[in-house]
């Protein structure tokens, strides 16, 4: 159990602006302390219609870390997460394999239904998707219910604890019923972080989450992100290097091979990778000789 | 639908800057040819309106506002109370709408994101081709077909199944409201179902999955969040629908019988009636004066001015949902 | 710790919040998976009731119609029975010859003044034409007996009953005209709206005339739309019967003329089906298959214009 | 059934013959004439007739398109336009037919012409109204599965019978049910040990919508019999009918699909589908059956009657029914179906051909040969009764009356 009196307090606290100050790459990465594994990746491989998308990752997610994977275009970082919570079961021709296990339990070949397996790695989005035709409060009550907890004091008490996870009660807790439409862009995402939070998910998977915002909405998620590691675990995709050396404890670095498949080159801690990879091609992409 | 940028406006300013500068004169004959063709369009639709309503003055003269509200229609016998019409146009509609909204509704559901999609380009075409049978060939379904149906075991269950009481008491005779509202919604089941399925396939893809990461259930997501992002397309879908089951006049000319008084009109649905269409459709052949043309264009006055702020409703309401639906 | 806990203790530690979740989320699942399927079966049922009607239909015409396919069904004029030979009925020979000559030139006359409406529609602003715009929209909508009254009320009774031709072709062929031209106005500007503005610019941009680029431009890109508009209008105006039922009235010769009577197969379906011989109105079947036939025919052609010039574009 | 109708026509023929001696002399055309072929259609003027209107002359005159087309060698006709008599009268005032048909002539039942009418200097007088075909109203029922067994064998034996009376009361919905006592009364056959074998069945009366030629007649009767429910005869449908249907086929449908259900049809129609009619007692108080003979006898009795009230007169319109005529043997709803056509014509050829085909349509030619087989020599093929010889003659008359330029055609062109 950790220690969660630095967080509670925050939740407490009214909104304020995050106080970490953005130094150099390396001095924002944390040490690299031995971590428990949460959701391990043994070779697996995702095909569209037996055409290789990603080949052959093998990876653990430590738990309560923030994993990057970062990569040029086509190297199927968005593939691979949304392998990780079943998104390519809609797409007619798509095959997983390999292992991906969640606390020692295989996603795909275990005994967790899919329902309730997304309710426990949450994803967060390139364009922020509230539901349209719901208010704040019931976008972020929407997962609850959906999983059929109908309790109104449980979830008003869940949402405004989502909702201050988000960094958004400030914001919104005088204007619950408004629409989600009325919210800023920055200020959708981050309700639908809270959304996927609300179902007390142990991994949030965020796919590129601030491409489409504005640098300042994308630095209050970035912030967002060192508190939020904290109770959940998180897998960032992300095409921003910066991002990932900001954010993530862990780094996963993927590139189109010589068929267009994507290949996990190196998985390290993100200090070793921006300061010391061990491939060649690594340093290159980092150094921005290609990408 | 979507409204491009006209790009006019940007072009004329360009052209006039050119080194070749075109001749004044040069596109005349072609912006004369269309002002032409615009002004004798105007000027159809001007006639188009003015002959409706200016030969159903006589009509109106005749029956004064009593076309609207009193009850006996006899076309045959000069009695033009048009209530029993109103009773008949709305009685059939609404049995249209009530079979086919939940059942057009559910198909483009199902097609959209249960029916694999080898067999989804087979029932959506099929949808479409349905869309285009001719109104008067579901009237020879509905005649020779649904008829004898209704009249021997369709009506008979559903007295039955009230024992005898509203809305389905009377003599199940087979030809009357409910052929005519059954029929409707099979002619407007296309229609609502072909813009349903448009609907949904525009709705962005991020909804789905966004509810679907958050441990929903596929019949959540289509429920909780797929229709009520998709409301307003649906309700132009259904506008639309309602717009073609109000204007039938041929298939329901055969389908209705005649028009009956309007007290067994409200006793039961198994009864014969008339909807403004269908009276059009069977008392043309019998104008011979100014008089009973005008009762005529009456009728196809009311006709136009509820189809027509049904249609400009279904077209705003899907003009804006387009609009909305962009994120 | 129990549901009570988590009621009245605002401060829950997040790992009992999670565990209360999800443990609840595993109670509720098999009935939402219950639930769920219950749902997704309906709707395949509403799809499966959608296509009863539609078996039906085409059982329907197809089983009762095909014994009328026949040359000799197809190329003799309809023939009254009298009421002891009531079998003896003819065939559709008239009213194809009607249906080609009625829908043809209303195709002929609707065609260019669609194209030419449709371009006046696109390249103009102003209210005026804002307002046709409209009214062009509006009329795809409206009941298409509507037109017949227009027809009657103005060609008709002042001009044509005027020389003693109460009923004849060319009122349906106005009339059709008239009901084409808003639905081939509709598709042809939609097909122009089509045309990537890009296209124009460069054209203007290098001193053409807007006509040239009319011309030259936008109606060469925009032609397979425009084509399959036209297509699917006129599948639309084959299978009216509204509109020209009452203008044209019937004939039982097969004839070429815009003056004389005309049968249509919308209008001898419409006849055949109102009568008391019961040949007659088993006859519509076999109308209503050729009518049917011809209709998707030309559906399906449209589709496969667009399908091929797509093809070809992307 | 073909038989019989040639049967009866046979017999007609001779009622014909003795009727003619009977006429005053007063008609310009004798009989001997019409028998031989003095219709001159071979001098016929190219020009196309518009016809149209009651379903109940579509038979008919459809058939005798076809011979006017073979005895004349030209075909100038577009075809019979089969719709309802209201359809007919309307389209022969607007002009829209130059031969409009009716199974009741103009200004008997709503204001056609005259006082409804849009311009005022029209009326009746402007019109030439000839009977071209005769028919009677066949009242059919249907009791479906409903009676079997004694009751049933006893119904095909002895039809059911109703007097005017009880017939105007079930129309105007007084009778409810097929077992009341007046029904009872006129059917002693089905009354064992004073019990009434018919069942306690509600009675579904089945209406043509409005402007039905048929409705006309069937309501000019009840009119004639029960002043009190029929004040007068309109086409407008039946107040208190179940269900009312466009045509007489989906009038018959609709009967033989309802229980209890009664209704009404032309009687060629009835004939054609071989339908269980009611016999009906007459004016006479006899049970009559329908049948061709019934009619004929009905027209016989009413030509007298029409005779003795000024005759086919447009100034004497209201007499032009045979209804409830007098006779042991006549049925007792029955009329003539009218052909319009407009007095003064305004174009010559096609008065001429108006004319000669109104001619040719209301005469036998004996139906021999081709060239001697006119209009009513196709009555019997059709479900009709031919007109009596008597009317042929009047028939002629009156085409007499059509003019062009203040004169007669026919006789100008004979």
């Amino acid at each position: 159990m950790m220690d969660m009196s630095s967080v509670t307090n925050e939740m407490t606290e009214p909104f304020a602006p995050p106080t970490i100050s953005i130094g150099s790459l390396v001095d924002q990465i944390p040490s690299n302390a031995p971590a428990e594994t949460v959701l391990s990746l043994r070779d697996v491989a995702v095909t569209f219609n037996s055409k290789v998308a990603v080949r052959d990752v093998s990876f653990d997610v430590a738990k309560n870390r923030v994993t990057s994977m970062i990569g040029p275009s086509g190297s199927g970082k968005t593939t691979l997460l949304r392998a990780m919570n079943r998104l390519h079961d809609l797409t007619k021709g798509a095959v997983v394999s390999g292992t991906l296990e969640l606390d020692g339990e295989d996603i795909y070949r275990g005994s967790i239904p899919t329902t309730l397996l997304r309710s426990r790695i949450g994803m967060v989005f390139q364009r922020p998707n509230p539901f349209p035709t719901m208010s704040i409060y019931d976008n972020v009550a929407s997962g609850l219910r959906f999983n059929g907890i109908k309790k109104k004091a449980f979830l008003d008490d869940a949402v405004e604890h989502a909702l201050t996870s988000a960094a958004l009660w400030e914001s919104v807790k005088g204007r619950m019923k408004a629409a989600a439409g009325t919210l800023s862009g920055g200020e959708q995402q981050r309700l639908c972080i809270a959304r996927a939070l609300a179902v007390e998910p142990e991994i949030l998977l965020m796919d590129e989450p601030t491409s489409s915002l504005d640098p300042v909405s994308t630095q209050h998620i970035e912030d967002l992100m060192s508190t939020l590691k904290e109770i959940v675990t998180i897998v960032i995709v992300t095409h921003n290097m910066q991002q990932a050396a900001r954010v993530s404890d862990d780094c996963a670095f993927l590139l189109m091979g010589e068929d267009r498949a994507g290949e996990l080159i190196e998985f390290a801690s993100t200090e070793k990778i921006f300061t010391n990879p061990s491939d060649k091609r690594t340093l290159d992409y980092i150094q921005g000789r290609f990408g | 639908m979507t409204t491009v940028v006209e790009p006019s406006d940007q072009t004329l300013i360009t052209t006039t800057g050119r080194g070749r500068k075109p001749s004044a004169g040069s596109d005349r004959p072609y912006r004369t040819l269309l002002a032409i063709v615009s002004a004798i369009f105007i000027a159809i639709a001007i006639l188009f309106f003015y002959s409706i309503i200016s030969k159903s003055i006589p009509g109106w003269r005749q029956t004064g506002l009593g076309l609207l509200y009193r009850t006996n229609w006899n076309y045959g016998s000069s009695q033009y109370g048009g209530l029993p019409l109103f009773v008949g146009t709305a009685l059939t509609t609404g049995i249209a709408l009530l079979l086919a909204v939940p059942v057009g509704i559910g198909s483009a559901l199902a097609i959209a994101f249960l029916v694999p999609r080898p067999i989804r380009l087979v029932v959506s075409s099929v949808v479409e081709l349905l869309a285009v049978v001719p109104s008067v060939i579901y009237g020879v379904w509905g005649l020779l077909t649904m008829e004898s149906f209704l009249n021997q075991k369709g009506e008979p269950w559903l007295k039955n199944l009230t024992g005898g009481h509203w809305p389905f008491s009377g003599v199940p005779i087979g030809l009357g409201i409910m052929l005519g509202g059954i029929v409707l919604s099979v002619m407007i089941l296309p229609t609502i179902t072909a813009i349903s399925r448009d609907v949904f396939g525009a709705l962005p893809n991020e909804l789905i999955e966004g509810a679907l990461s958050i441990g929903a259930t596929r019949s959540q997501v289509l429920r909780k969040v797929v229709i009520p992002a998709c409301r307003p397309g649906l309700l132009g879908a259904v506008t639309l629908g309602t717009g073609r089951a109000l204007g039938e006049t041929i298939a329901l000319y055969f389908l209705l019988g005649g028009v009956p008084s309007i007290h067994s009109l409200c006793n039961s649905l198994f009864c014969t009636g008339g909807t403004f269409g269908s009276e059009i459709a069977g008392n043309f052949g019998q104008r011979n004066d100014p008089v009973s043309f005008g009762i005529l264009c009456c009728l196809a006055m009311i006709l136009m001015v509820i189809v027509g702020a049904v249609n400009l409703g279904a077209r705003a309401i899907v003009r804006r949902n387009l609009q909305r639906m962009l994120p | 710790m129990s549901t009570d806990v988590v009621e009245l203790d605002q401060e829950v530690e997040p790992e009992d919040r999670r565990a209360f979740v999800q443990r609840q989320s595993r109670e509720h699942y098999g009935r939402r998976v219950f639930l769920s399927r219950a749902f997704l079966s309906l709707l395949i049922v509403s799809l499966l009731v959608a296509f009863i009607p539609l078996f039906s239909i085409v059982q329907n015409v197809i089983g009762h119609g095909w014994h009328f396919l026949t040359w000799r069904f197809l190329s003799t004029p309809e023939q009254q029975p009298d009421i002891f030979h009531q079998s003896a009925i003819g065939g559709v020979s008239n009213a194809i010859t009607g249906t080609v000559l009625i829908d043809g030139v209303a195709m002929l006359v609707a065609v260019p003044l669609s194209i030419l409406l449709s371009m006046a529609l696109f390249e103009s602003k102003g209210r005026l034409m804002h307002a046709l715009r409209l009214y062009t929209e509006v009329m795809v909508g409206l009941p298409s007996i509507l037109v017949s009254f227009f027809v009657f009320a103005m060609v008709v009774t002042p001009f044509l009953a005027a020389s003693g031709y109460y009923f004849t072709a060319l009122a349906g062929v106005i009339s059709l005209t008239l009901l084409m031209i808003p639905l081939m106005t509709v598709a042809c500007e939609a097909a122009l709206r089509d045309v990537p503005v890009t296209y124009s610019e460069a054209a203007l941009a290098l001193g053409a005339r807007k006509s040239r680029v009319m011309m030259r431009v936008l109606l060469p890109y925009a032609f397979p739309r425009m084509l399959t508009g036209i297509m699917l209008s006129l599948s639309r105006a084959v299978g009216e019967t509204a509109p020209i039922l009452f203008l044209i009235g019937t004939s039982l010769v097969t004839n070429w003329s815009l003056w004389s009577e005309q049968t249509t197969l919308p209008t001898q379906i419409f006849h055949n089906l109102d009568s008391n011989n019961p040949y007659l109105r088993n006859a519509c079947w076999g109308i209503a298959l050729i009518l049917i036939t011809a209709v998707f025919v030309l559906n399906l052609t449209s589709r496969v214009i667009v399908a091929r010039s797509l093809r070809g574009r992307k | 059934m073909k038989k019989t109708i040639r049967g009866t026509a046979g017999a007609a023929m001779v009622a014909v013959s003795l009727l003619a001696a009977t006429l005053p002399a007063g008609a310009s055309f004798s009989i001997d004439k019409i028998m031989k072929n003095d219709l001159n259609v071979k001098v016929l003027p190219a020009s196309t007739l518009n016809m149209g209107g009651s379903s109940f002359d579509a038979p008919l005159v459809q058939a005798a398109e076809t011979q006017w087309n073979t005895v004349t060698g030209k075909a100038p006709f577009a075809s019979y336009n089969t719709s309802k008599s209201g359809v007919g009268r309307a389209n022969a005032i607007s002009g829209s037919y130059n031969i409009g048909f009716s199974d009741f002539p103009l200004n008997i039942a709503g204001p056609d012409v005259g006082a409804g009418s849009s311009d005022p200097s029209e009326t009746t007088a402007n019109y030439v109204q000839v009977p071209v075909a005769l028919g009677g109203v066949a009242i059919i029922f249907h009791f479906g599965t409903g009676i079997s067994g004694t009751t049933g064998a006893l119904m095909k034996k002895y039809p059911i019978t109703v007097n005017g009376l009880t017939l105007a009361k079930i129309f105007a919905g007084k009778i409810g049910f097929w077992d009341d006592a007046a029904i009872a009364k006129t059917n002693p056959h089905l009354v064992v040990k004073g019990k009434f074998l018919l069942p306690h069945l509600a009675i579904a009366v089945m209406s043509r919508t409005s402007g039905s030629g048929t409705t006309f007649v069937l309501q000019d009767y009840l009119n004639r019999v029960d002043k009190s429910d029929f004040p007068a005869a309109s086409s407008a449908s039946f107040t208190h009918a179940a269900a009312t249907f466009s045509n007489s086929g989906l009038l018959d449908s609709g009967v033989h699909s309802t229980l209890g259900a009664i209704g009404y049809v032309e009687y060629g129609y009835a004939l054609a589908n071989n339908s269980l009619t009611m016999s009906l007692v007459n004016k006479s108080g006899k049970t009559v059956a329908l049948t061709g003979a019934a009619v004929l006898a009905a027209a016989t009795a009413g030509l007298v009657y029409i005779k003795a009230h000024g005759g086919f007169s447009t100034a004497a319109l209201n007499n032009f029914s045979i209804n409830n005529q007098t006779g042991a043997t006549v049925y007792p709803i029955a009329g003539f179906s009218y052909a319009i056509v407009k007095k003064a014509q305004a174009d010559k050829n096609t008065g001429i051909a108006t004319v000669k085909f109104l001619d040719f349509l209301s005469h036998q030619g004996g139906g021999t040969t081709n060239a001697n087989t006119f209009g009513q020599d196709l009555s019997d093929n059709n479900g009709y009764v031919a007109l009596p010889a008597s009317l042929q003659i009047v028939a002629r008359t009156l085409i007499t009356g059509v003019t062009f330029g203040g004169k007669s055609i026919l006789s100008a062109t004979n």
